[in-house]
């Protein structure tokens, strides 16, 4: 086989050496009842698997072959092609998470990049080496408040965050004696702070919003802190379209004890929603509680500058079950794309794809507005992302534009029972849509009403 | 870019750094930075350039973030990657970590556009390459567990131990009791007791027997009407098979439990054998062991979880269905589905890389597993005697040494491991299994060859040699890595987490509350 | 993988290598080889399995060739880069040879399928992009050169320099004499002498005047009716600008003949000036220099060459055409073409990364010209004084110092180009010009920052103390590479230049007759 | 500028050290007469440059989307994942000519590598580094023949040689006094043997023949290189499709001095023609006048196995006019991706390739002999190449064919005007073409006569 190196020499050597006259006599404590072949094809060959796979791949539309406005939680924003290419060498690929720090320098000095360039986006103080994705992020930055803010077991969730994000938590809560409550959206499409405050008691340990919300609203965070703190909560800011943090006020800003979220948007291809990159930051003063691996800043025997995986003891591998989170392997290699991507454009460059991506929104936002029979339900500022009414069932129409090369938005039903949402979608733009694009977009809605 | 000698006016370098002038590190990106540098360029903005965000609700700029250009980008993390050993060096024998060869077809799969930038929110009609891919990732890890179904969701090991655990509860509740007990041998990994612990169960530890197996008659004391499942490493993290795994299965089972397998070490019997067969209910693969996606300093992963029939309704939702005409679909009508464990359908581009790596093999994988094993023991005799081996049941695919000889001349396994950095290798796993005090975990993996093995085990008892001879030479070890040895306690003494602009750094460490 | 010490029951390493006892060297990838490895597989034959051939035509197995797996090359063919100094590690201040950035999206575009898979051979109508592209390319060329058309067929600056002369030849020959002599200045390349040769002329070499400039006296009295061109290196390779270029193109032409132009440097005035209005009559370009298509360790290149009108009909065939309908075409139809310099249209991958390049920067292209002149007036002012500057004419993109002083101490160039390498940078190029004695010809191209420029005038400083006060250090460096100081007269006087199974080896330097 | 990295501070400090006031003093000796900014368009960000190469790619019809009958000296040969990614390697794709051995060891060994391969392939003694492409090859194996017997001025060439490879030869040689005749090819598609020796007098340096010949036919080695031999002259075999190499006689077991061509098919991507892979093999005996670059192998100062550039002394940087050939800059990266190629495949699968190429031609010479109207010309055995004689005109048949998507084969006419040859077409086969894809072309061959 041509990944095995050992030749039929080597292994009768190999099998004189360890004193057995074959390899079967290496399973002998598999009990022969439970042996069994595998019933799969023969190998294939690489020549094989190109035209497989080139021909499963072929089957799917793309952002690189349709006019593209897919989001709700995973967006086509812009790649570079040296962030793509360092992702082949083999010491960043094909290396382990960074354990032993001599031979490692490259993986942890980047994950150090990593934890500061989330620093500073978020404006809060320590962030970790990434989580898996958006939603698990939620579920741990709650149980690390449910940790900080001892004998409270309810946590209010914003009905603006992402349905997955929120389905995850009930699945990671149920059976944890936490509750959840969730809080209803206004009319604007922005979370209700009057009903959420009403919400918050002295039993509820997190306050959670997310921020540009599931709707594109963008949400007042300030309003949301005070709501949280006046009742001794802690407020988890959650996001999901990271592009905005370096255009909206980033939620340590306003008094965030928590941020998490996902940063797929910063540098990370869509995979067809996998590998994503959740990420999670906090105070200074709650940091021996955050979940997952953290990079620290050392030395060597020389006293030259080094860098190590610290305060291990918050982790299964030392505290099995008082372990802050059951996270092993994480997104290392989503996070080092982010570190090129958000070190390459930078300070300059992460605004200019906010602002685009804003600008292009709005105005597609308008063009649909002006189609007969369209509206925008919804009246709050948004970011790139906005729902759209149609005067019918959105899914089928969405299916309809699909065949015709453009993607037009994700359908609400998909998450929503409510006959409103039938007939509602999510569009999502960004720097990589063409004005031409969102004109197609138009066109075609005016033409499948 | 060596900045610190960034001065034309410096003086040449001190006398200890005479042959090596050069600063062997590289500056933070941030350091590397500098006013008024672009790196990137957008198209021109093709609309109006409106706002129509309060100003309230927007941010200044953000301070402190990087000004540097394209050429720097590239040399920064060329130089940083160069810092890093990768299975692409050479042998990588992390113990239960599976550093196997990542096959770079994978990679060109993946890649391909109708993957890497596909949306799993496109319309059903326009997917039907990528349900089409995970349903046969599905159908190959059936047929290789022999069990009833698979959801491909986990983003790793970890989250399908978690998922695993779940369902057992979800089926456990549904039948009345969820129960309040998970049992774990003591030789477990961490995250089998985090995880259940996650899932709301107590954990109790079972104490390994003299071969390092599980001892039947504490499982039998241990398995009470209390106690959900049995979690199970197959073969455990000493690389041991559990030979009895039909009487523990039929112990667990006699008392209304479920039988969990944690499927990290699939690797030794991938093809040969179905953990199906063996009365094992639930188990998670690691993606990024046994099928070979690359672990990319640190994941992604990939964490499938195979089910027996009664805890497939409990799955986590969507499944991914075929209709009688062929096509694909995603399955939400699950009632009793636990929910989900994340967003979308998993981390995708992994079942790209896994499929084409089950597909390379075929009908052959056993030879995966034939050729890990092999390898094990024949580094196994190679170091038999010259490191004390606690437990000398047979091994699977990874055998576990200890530093009990050498701890004797004052010499621990964390000392031979970076002793064996200057021979050209990785250290083994040393931080666990925690019944073996001075563990030295080897997992060669069936993708090292036999002169690589035989320079390991030289390796090896060189050290052992110089343990005698000068022991001095190992305690200072690593002598030739690009940092010498890295002050692990200090880095949680003094913490600094982030970098700052110079002068604030020190305050890092102090401002925690 | 450490072959040497494969055998377990190998001794410990010898005294001298106890803290680096891994072999630094690579193994051959031949001594990989073991019989019976397979590193490839394909499909299985879907035909009959004929063979059509007598025997007499078969050859039987190829022997001595590898048989080895493909973790195996994949981790040979890492090991052995990482030997390499390469621009991403840092400054390649190669005087000459633009070592500046290669940006990773002209590389992307290249691996397009529709230009990477593509077939020159294929019916026109399905050629339409690879077509445009390369037409534009040449619109791109003529634009920057200001002259009437451009081949881009030949496969480096060498073969350009062929081609250019050739048309210079034709166009001379078609007038009635094609006259036997060229004109190069004593500080040209190489390559140009050589490839006069080729083109059948005789070469009457002009020695360069005290300001290394072409002293046009000497012009004069050589420029006879038998000379067919000057071939000019502008600016020179002294990295001097001939001010006086307009009276040089008026004195060839007075007498018939073409000035020629080796735009090896035009990096240095790319978007600033255009030869075409110098009087240059013919140029090559180096796409791999000025354009930044990667070098690749010697290749490969692309050598376009732009020609005035009166040159255009003896262009190499075919020709790329656009009709008025916008479609594109090669022209075979060419009768007073020099013919073709190799197959099919050229170095077509380089066209795309090139295109990609000029694209990149648009109008703005002379940032390039002028980020690379600064670069080598800033360096040339840092290392003023230190090092002896033969010619202190203007520099343009590089500057040539040489080792006049520090020879005065037994310290050659060489020597310091190899002690810079334990600073962390490539030299500078030191095997020509051939009129600067112990040449350091440094080009550090615009893509080099402040501050890696001030590291690297730092270095050429700390190396000229050095070599006051330790001169040892300096003559007997590389201290830090891979390998020591190579014995490069040991390669010439016993020629083995391939690989042979042990024992044969010695045989191959004394076979030859 | 994104691949600038001086800022404009840094711009004003250097231009304070260097003691000038702007740039654009810099460029004094430029007369101003001659300065002119170019009349390009604005500059293109990478999303552009995707967008507009892309489009321009996706013009072109190719081996990844055709049933791919193409040669002609360019074949669609297998290339594997593992060679292709490791020429992202900076180390590999940045570096420049290895003139520096201690910091160059990587592109030494693999060229030293290289060398061995193709001196197994050809059953030669020595070979060097690369050259640009076949054609120039043949023109520098020529014009070594020519420095090696001196006094003789005339080459003869079988007209089985690519006729593009002959034109090159013309090219060069029009000025250096050298003559160049054609041996006809005999009635069976193979050089005529006896005509070739009837030209070969003692004015005749060279006789080069290319095997299999431009129209697929295996030419017979040893009858050639005895009419050489017999009188004087040296026996340069060429090699355009370097894949057959592997299964038939190799000109070094058949007395050849000199072996050149192309071995593209040997692990390069077609690149629409270029970068391609010229190789040169000698003996021994004349090693001193091979052309371009070659590696030693020699020691350290610590007397570890180091490589370096050797026989310097033949160069154009050092010889100047007298040097062995003006060659500088050759085809390094694609003599490493064909290295990697033939030491992954190694003995057996470049063998493979072969007889897996030569089966599949044979089935499908016998699928289109079936097919009324069209037959096969010649009669010579042939390894993955041959002429397929059409009913009517092959260049319409076979942009007809593209149309479909079936790049069926090229047609003779580019290069021919006998009007035999308009009916003409060469089709190429490998490893590459599935049975279902020669059914299809054979298929379209009957509906279009
Ligand atoms: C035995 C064992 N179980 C579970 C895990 C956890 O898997 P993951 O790291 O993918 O979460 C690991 C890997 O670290 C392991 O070795
Ligand atoms: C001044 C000069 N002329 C000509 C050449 C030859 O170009 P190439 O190496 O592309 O054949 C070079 C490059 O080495 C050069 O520096």
């Amino acid at each position: 086989m041509k990944f095995l190196p050992t030749s039929d020499a080597d292994r009768d050597a190999m099998l004189a050496a360890i004193g057995v006259s074959s390899v079967d006599d290496l399973f002998a404590s598999i009990p022969a009842s439970v042996r069994q072949a595998p019933d799969l094809p023969p190998p294939m060959s690489e020549i094989e698997i190109r035209r497989f796979f080139g021909g499963l791949s072929a089957k799917n539309a793309h952002a690189k072959d349709c006019a593209f406005f897919l989001g709700a939680g995973l967006y086509n924003h812009y790649v570079s092609a040296v962030a793509d290419q360092m992702l082949y060498r083999a010491e960043w690929l094909t290396s382990y998470t960074p354990y032993q720090p001599e031979v490692s320098q490259g993986t942890l000095q980047s994950i150090f990049e990593f934890q500061t360039h989330i620093c500073l986006l978020t404006a809060m103080d320590v962030a970790n080496a990434s989580l898996y994705e958006g939603a698990s992020a939620l579920v741990e930055a709650l149980l690390m408040a449910d940790r900080l803010v001892r004998g409270r077991r309810r946590a209010v969730l914003s009905r603006g965050i992402h349905p997955e994000y929120r389905e995850t938590v009930r699945t990671y809560f149920q059976n944890l004696g936490l509750e959840v409550v969730e809080a209803p959206l206004a009319a604007d499409g922005r979370t209700d702070v009057s009903a959420l405050a009403r919400l918050v008691d002295e039993t509820t340990f997190a306050v959670a919003v997310q921020s540009p919300n599931f709707r594109g609203a963008i949400e007042d965070w300030a309003a949301i802190s005070e709501a949280a703190h006046s009742r001794g909560a802690l407020f988890v800011g959650v996001v999901a379209e990271a592009a905005s943090l370096a255009l909206l006020t980033p939620p340590g800003e306003a008094g965030a004890d928590i941020v998490c979220g996902e940063a797929q948007s910063l540098g990370v291809p869509m995979h067809n929603g996998g590998p994503l990159l959740g990420f999670l930051s906090c105070r200074t003063a709650h940091q021996r509680q955050i979940p997952g691996r953290l990079v620290g800043q050392t030395a060597d025997a020389e006293g030259r500058r080094a860098f190590a995986l610290t305060l291990s003891t918050r982790e299964q591998h030392i505290r099995r079950e008082k372990a802050t989170s059951n996270i092993c392997t994480n997104q290392g290699l989503m996070a080092l794309a982010s570190n090129i991507h958000m070190s390459l454009l930078g300070k300059k460059g992460l605004r200019e794809v906010a602002s685009q991506s804003h600008a292009k929104a709005e105005y597609l936002k308008q063009r649909i507005a002006a189609v007969p029979g369209y509206r925008l339900p919804d009246s709050a500022p948004t970011f790139n992302e906005f729902v759209v009414e149609a005067p019918g069932p959105a899914a089928p129409l969405l299916s309809r534009l699909a065949r015709r090369r453009i993607l037009g938005g994700v359908a609400l039903s998909r998450w929503s029972r409510e006959p409103a949402d039938a007939r509602r979608f999510l569009v999502a733009v960004t720097e990589m849509n063409t004005r031409e694009e969102m004109d197609s977009l138009a066109k075609a809605l005016g033409e499948s009403t | 870019m060596s900045v610190e000698i960034g001065d034309p006016t410096a003086s040449a370098p001190a006398l200890g750094d005479r042959l090596h002038p050069e600063p062997r590190h590289e500056p933070i990106v941030f350091e590397r930075s500098g006013v008024g540098k672009v790196g990137y360029s957008l198209p021109p903005l093709d609309v109006p350039d409106v706002s129509a965000i309060p100003a309230g609700l927007l941010r200044g700029e953000i301070e402190g973030e990087t000004e540097i250009t394209e050429v720097e980008v590239a040399r920064h993390f060329t130089r940083l990657s160069r810092l890093n050993f990768s299975i692409d060096e050479n042998t990588y024998p992390l113990g239960s970590c599976t550093m196997k060869h990542n096959p770079r077809i994978n990679e060109e799969m993946a890649r391909l556009p109708g993957f890497a930038a596909s949306h799993p929110l496109a319309p059903e009609e326009v997917c039907a390459g990528t349900l089409e891919l995970a349903w046969r990732l599905e159908q190959s890890l059936k047929e290789l567990t022999g069990l009833a179904r698979v959801t491909l969701q986990p983003a790793a090991g970890a989250q399908g131990e978690l998922a695993g655990i779940l369902m057992v509860r979800a089926a456990l509740a549904k039948a009345g009791n969820p129960r309040t007990t998970v049992l774990i041998p003591d030789s477990a990994h961490g995250t089998n007791p985090a995880s259940a612990h996650f899932a709301g169960y107590k954990v109790k530890e079972l104490k390994s027997n003299a071969r390092g197996t599980l001892d039947l008659d504490v499982l039998e004391a241990a398995m009470t009407e209390d106690v959900a499942a049995l979690m199970l490493t197959v073969p455990n993290t000493l690389g041991i098979f559990e030979d009895r795994i039909l009487e523990i299965a039929k112990i667990v089972h006699a008392k209304g439990g479920y039988l969990y397998c944690d499927g990290a070490n699939f690797n030794s019997f991938v093809g040969i054998a179905r953990p199906g067969a063996m009365g094992i209910d639930v188990m998670h693969m690691n993606l990024h062991k046994t099928f070979s996606t690359p672990h990319g300093g640190g994941g992604p992963g990939s964490g499938p979880v195979a089910v027996t029939e009664s805890l497939v309704p409990h799955l986590p939702r969507p499944t991914i269905e075929r209709r009688d005409d062929g096509t694909f679909f995603l399955d939400f009508d699950r009632p009793e589905s636990i929910g989900r464990l994340r967003t979308f359908l998993g981390n995708y581009g992994m079942f790209v890389r896994a499929l084409a790596y089950i597909s390379s093999y075929g009908n052959r994988i056993g030879e995966v597993a034939r050729g890990a094993v092999l390898n094990a023991n024949y580094i196994r005799a190679g170091l038999t005697g010259v490191y004390h081996l606690k437990y000398d049941a047979p091994s699977m695919h990874e055998v576990v040494f200890s530093d009990k000889r050498q701890a004797e001349k004052g010499v621990h396994n964390g000392d031979i491991g970076k002793r064996l950095m200057d021979y050209g290798f990785h250290p083994p796993t040393i931080s666990f299994p925690l019944i073996v005090h001075g563990a030295l975990m080897i997992e060669p993996t069936e993708t090292e060859g036999r002169s690589g093995l035989d320079a390991f085990v030289a390796a090896m008892r060189a050290i052992a040699r110089e343990v005698e001879e000068d022991p001095e030479i190992v305690l200072k070890a690593p002598h030739t890595t690009p940092v010498k040895r890295v002050d692990e306690v200090g880095a949680a003494r003094n913490l600094i987490l982030r970098w700052k602009p110079a002068g604030r750094e020190s305050r890092i460490g102090s401002r925690e509350s």
